[in-house]
């Protein structure tokens, strides 16, 4: 079976602040040099059949209209080759 | 691999079973054989080793706790006692309310935001699985100190946790406690209690009754949480390919538990269930051999159909699994379609796993072939019992000797007052709205009180008004002091708390938080608790239907202060009546009920001005608690009484200082002859409570404390912007609200 | 349980149960104030109808109310979900049809993801639940849902979520105000990051409502916060249907 | 200023009701196909000065003590090279 992710991010422009509380909690950890957090969401699909054009162009639609709220979030769709987190 | 079958535990009498591992003594492990007449298979060793652990068995505490049956008061509304999932008494109008409190100390310390959260969801099946709709739940908590690192870990997530799924349930919460103490360090206590109601007739019990009546699984698939002990079983005995990894955490869905109090309730109401059991602790072991042993046949289960989540779990693991959201119940066969349709309805998946037979065995199948063959008594029922030795500890008599009394006073008006501002300001006597406004108190729209009141209350009936209250509570520094003296303090203290608001108390759930059993010193603490906690449940009339304890919260030779939580439950017949802490009207006269004395072991304020614990906790009088009450319910019943606010840690400055915050309005207050200043603010003598009465009611009120004999004291009056005590100092309103309710949030964001 | 004709509620709407007006209130799974919802429906004197969100059927309401809760547990984002249900379909085209529609929190959510009202809720900026009772102003009450308040008048209700902070973009914001359609603000301090204090909003046609505190809960003088201040919700909408 | 993504996923024996709830919501959205989701969290970092081994073992071990909890969660660390989801 294949695996498609559909990342989805708060638009540039809206405040996020579960991003900016991961970044003011990382100096008190010692962690310097993080100039920007920003916190999304992260969809693993796994896929029934071939992930050809079709496919895509489903999942994107479902990417669009469901995954992600486009009035706040920006989305990205990716196939993936890798095996994603250990 | 060959299936560990009955048949072939027969052939095989020489196999080693990793029994050991699984926690099971090695005469334990003899006696499930002696029961068997043969080796167990692996899936039998593995609902033994879960049923007869601590944590299933009471093994270490049965014995103690048997005083509370022993002891019971007579008590015409105790309709379920205990012994079954949770306790339910008669509050009238044809109304039965079960409530209990249980802990998840461990898991919430290990990921707090799952481990509290799913302490919910495990209190709210029991309820359910009585018949009963969840009102309402509270939240005892304890932790380490309120500024050590962990703290900062722990807390905020167990917060969220507890929020997290009890708004998502849609159950209000109504109370709690947060004490902080480094003993709780690295063994926060995470207690979280819930109250359902029914009508009597709805009552239900967890039995499976009837030949033919079949089993139903119903709720979240089954996953591999919290079956460490089992994988041992199949990976290193059985089968050693298998997969390692298998949680110890167990992630929560609220909403599935959500839809599972609906979809119970829905086939409730249409009388659908023969018997319930929810799925806790030990799973499927649990609610197959708990509902066939406590029924009149025997029960066989079809393993291959419980749903899963993981297709690679062994039946013993399938046996073990804690994943959360599941229940079991008994259905007549003519009524399985209409049980299931409900189900769907809910998006509910549910499975009929097995069904009752006229027989007297618990019998499980996998694959087709026998894997389980056991009479389920001898699991549910018959676990081992220990007379755990325990000794009064050796450093007990140098405890108390360390008279608190002692301890240098404020010297001069200045330090009283500056006393006064850190006592409130400290962590453990601050406002702890910080926690509290994290949990939804308004949903189900019968909330009458919740935090900060001395209990939270809830309307239960709209058109007569009754309602029930609770509180909880518990003091283990006054229980580290004297354990049998803490106990009754803390049913006191509940009790009280309980009256203060006009219900007249019921009866008792308990928590009972403690180290480990295997030390004696541990073990006194525990078997001094119970005595005296069911010798003053005697008194007060309130008998115990139901609880839970906690072993083993120690970290190394550290155990935990002895913490007995309890919880008071409380009717009123008119929710309208109640009493709340508020000092709402300028002019209203201040009256002190009962005795103060010179006493400050284990007090707030040893605690927090010197950092000590020593001497002896607060004089117990139950038959003061008593009158006290009687006459806080009647003064509510009779509108004599507009607020009132019961006395406990902190003593009296803590208690005016909630009331005058809470009403917006200051208190002039008088020290009464005969006592100094220091001890009329900061003493924590029990059984009493400060009270505002409008002028109209002065005499009729103080006329029954009299009649009645409550010592009663005036000791000031409602008026102005500040709290003043006459003579020694004064504090705005502003300052003190500063000083209260910025302690959490600057601790913790 | 059928609720005590509550004394308020004459005081504003007039006798109790004598209009046949009926008002649904939905249901989703996970929703959580459904039936304090009917009750405060019915303390404003008219008929509550429990609505099923597999159904398509809309039971011959002459209006609805979207209740808060946590529907489908709020996975993905608050309404998400529920906003795909059969019943959301009718009652989205009943909504552009001109019924009377009111989004409490989780309802507001609804509305939101269904594009009947403008803009979404995010986590709140302090990332925590917070329950509280919050002073609005009412800022529009040529809206159906709240024709009872006066203009400018402050109230109090019930406040409790973690998905409360309203956002659009810069150019809808102006459009919400230059229209009027900003029905309540907060005040004494924004408790969530809303944009422009935005406590609820109105669609053009002023039918459609949303709001995240509950007047739901302030509706009885004895529970919750004591206060009454959220019946006139539900007065408004009864008086209307009934002059209508 | 470089951009680093951790990713973070419960593991795969651990409940999802996030990802279950989108998934069983698919096929009444006329979405088939989709044999599993699960969600997790996305983390862009944008990182001051240069994303060599160096920071990149820092970034590892914030992840490892702080992004993900790895009692119930897997984190992945990726050196960005296309701009994220628009
Ligand atoms: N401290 C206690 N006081 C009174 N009853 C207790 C106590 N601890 C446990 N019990 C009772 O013992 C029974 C078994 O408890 P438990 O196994 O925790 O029930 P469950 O599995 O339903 O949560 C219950 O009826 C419970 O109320
Ligand atoms: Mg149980």
């Amino acid at each position: 079976m294949a695996r498609v992710v559909v990342d989805v991010m708060l638009k540039p422009e809206i405040l996020d602040p579960q991003g900016q509380a991961v970044q003011r909690a990382l100096p008190r950890l010692g962690f310097e040099g993080i100039a920007d957090v920003r916190q999304g969401k992260r969809f693993e699909l796994e896929v029934e059949g071939p992930v050809d054009d079709a496919a895509l162009a489903r999942i994107h639609e479902m990417a669009e209209t469901f995954l992600a709220n486009t009035v706040i979030e920006d989305f990205e769709v990716k196939v993936e080759t890798s095996e994603g987190p250990k | 691999m060959t299936l560990d079958t009955v048949k072939h535990a027969a052939e095989t009498p020489d196999t080693k079973l990793p029994w050991a591992e699984l926690g099971l003594k090695e005469d334990e492990y003899a006696r499930v054989r002696e029961i068997l007449g043969r080796r167990p298979t692996g899936a039998e060793l593995a609902m033994y080793s879960v049923m007869w652990s601590e944590h299933c068995s009471y093994k270490s505490s049965k014995v103690h706790l048997r005083q509370f049956g022993e002891k019971a008061p007579q008590s015409d509304a105790m309709l379920v006692g205990i012994g079954e999932n949770a306790g339910v008494v008669d509050v009238g109008h044809g109304y039965a309310v079960t409530f209990k409190v249980e802990s998840h100390n461990h898991p919430s310390y290990v990921e707090p935001y799952q481990g509290a959260a799913t302490g919910v969801g495990g209190i709210v099946r029991d309820i359910i699985a009585m018949g009963a709709r969840p009102v309402a739940v509270v939240d005892p908590l304890r932790m380490g100190a309120a500024d050590h690192p962990d703290t900062k870990r722990v807390l905020p997530g167990v917060v969220a946790g507890i929020g997290g799924y009890g708004n998502c349930l849609g159950l209000p919460n109504i109370g709690g406690e947060l004490v902080f103490d480094a003993c709780y360090q690295g063994n926060p206590l995470v207690n979280a209690g819930a109250i359902g109601v029914m009508r009597h007739e709805d009552i239900h019990l967890a039995k499976a009754s009837g030949p033919g009546n079949k089993v139903i699984l119903y709720g979240a698939r089954t996953g591999g949480d919290g079956i460490g002990g089992a994988s041992i079983l199949a990976s290193e005995t059985f089968d050693d390919a298998k997969p390692s990894k298998r949680p110890a955490v167990q992630v929560g869905d609220p909403f599935q538990e959500k839809l599972l109090i609906e979809c119970t309730l829905e086939a409730f109401a249409e009388k659908l269930v023969v018997g319930i059991q929810d799925l806790g602790a030990a799973g499927l072991s649990c609610a197959t051999s708990e509902l066939a042993s406590n029924g009149t046949g025997g029960m066989r289960v079809e393993l291959d159909d419980v749903p899963l989540r993981d297709s690679t779990l062994t039946p013993e693991e399938i046996l073990m699994s804690e994943s959360q959201e599941r229940m079991c119940a008994v259905v007549e066969p003519e009524k399985v379609e209409r049980f299931l349709a409900i189900c769907e309805k809910w998006d509910v998946t549910a499975t009929v796993v097995g069904e009752v037979t006229d027989g007297d065995r618990l019998e499980i199948f996998w694959h087709g072939e026998k894997i389980v063959d056991l009479d389920p008594r001898t699991v549910a029922h018959d676990g081992p019992v220990y007379e755990r030795p325990y000794a009064r500890p050796s450093w007990q008599d140098a405890l108390q000797a360390d008279d608190a009394n002692k301890l240098p006073r404020p010297a001069t008006s200045a330090e009283l007052r500056e006393q006064v501002i850190q006592l409130v300001a400290s962590p453990n006597q601050a406002s702890k709205s910080w926690v509290t406004d994290q949990y939804d108190r308004f949903v189900q729209g019968n909330t009458v009180l919740a935090q900060p009141e001395d209990s939270g209350m809830v309307r239960i009936d709209e058109q007569t008004g009754l309602g029930v209250a609770l509180a909880n509570d518990g003091n283990g520094r006054y229980s580290k002091l004297d354990p049998y003296a803490g106990a009754q303090l803390a049913l006191a203290e509940a009790y009280r708390n309980v009256a203060a608001t006009g219900a007249r108390p019921l009866a008792v759930s308990d928590c009972l938080n403690f180290g480990s059993p295997e030390d004696t010193d541990v073990m006194w603490q525990f078997a001094e608790t119970t005595r005296g906690l069911a010798d003053a449940c005697l008194t007060l009339g309130t008998p115990v239907t139901g609880g839970n304890v906690s072993l083993y919260n120690q970290t190394g030779e550290a155990a935990i202060h002895p913490t007995p939580v309890v919880s008071v439950l409380g009717v009123i017949d008119d929710v309208s009546r109640r009493t709340p802490i508020a000092f709402a009207e300028e002019g209203q006269l201040l009256y002190l009920l009962g005795e103060t004395r010179e006493e400050f072991g284990g007090s707030a304020w040893s605690q927090v001005v010197h950092d000590h614990l020593g001497g002896l906790p607060p004089r117990v009088d139950l038959e003061r608690e008593r009158l006290l009450a009687e006459i806080l319910i009647s003064a509510s019943r009779d509108g004599m009484i507009d607020a009132a606010h019961d006395l406990s840690d902190g003593g009296l400055v803590q208690a005016v200082a909630e009331s005058c915050l809470r009403g917006g309005k200051g208190a002039r207050l008088v020290v009464p002859d005969g006592l100094d200043g220091f001890t009329f603010l900061f003493s924590e003598s029990a059984g009493r409570a400060v009270v505002a009465v409008p002028r109209s009611e002065e005499l009729r009120f103080t006329d029954m404390c009299g009649a009645r004999g409550l010592p009663v004291t005036r000791i000031g009056v409602v008026d102005g912007d500040a709290v003043e005590l006459q003579g020694e100092f004064s504090i705005e309103l502003t300052e003190l609200r500063a000083a209260y309710e910025q302690t959490l949030p600057g601790l913790f964001g | 349980m059928t609720a005590r004709p509550s004394p308020t509620a004459t005081l504003n709407g007039g006798p109790t149960g004598r209009w046949n007006v009926r008002i649904g209130v939905v249901t989703f799974p996970g929703t959580l104030d459904d039936r304090d919802t009917q009750r405060a429906v019915r303390i404003a004197g008219a008929e509550a109808v429990p609505l099923w969100h597999r159904d398509k059927d809309l039971k011959q309401v002459d209006a609805v109310v979207l209740p808060g809760g946590f529907s489908y547990g709020d996975y993905l984002r608050a309404g998400a979900i529920s906003r795909f249900s059969p019943l959301m379909e009718t009652i989205i085209d009943q909504a552009k049809a001109g019924m009377p529609v009111l989004g409490i929190c989780n309802g507001f959510q609804v509305l939101t993801e269904s594009h009947l009202l403008p803009g979404a809720m995010l986590r709140n900026n302090h990332l925590h639940f917070i329950c509280r009772d919050q002073k609005l102003r009412v800022e529009s009450t040529s809206t159906a849902w709240t024709a009872d308040y006066t203009a400018g008048q402050e109230i109090s209700i019930p406040l409790k979520n973690i998905d409360g902070r309203y956002v659009a973009d810069e150019r809808t914001l102006d459009l919400l105000e230059a229209e009027g359609r900003v029905a309540f603000r907060y005040l004494d301090g924004n408790p969530n990051g809303s944009l422009r204090d935005i406590a609820g909003i109105t669609n053009e046609a002023g039918n459609v409502v949303g709001l995240m505190p509950h007047p739901e809960h302030a509706v009885e003088p004895l529970v919750g916060t004591g206060r009454t201040d959220g019946l006139g919700f539900f007065t408004s909408i009864l008086k209307k249907l009934v002059n209508a």
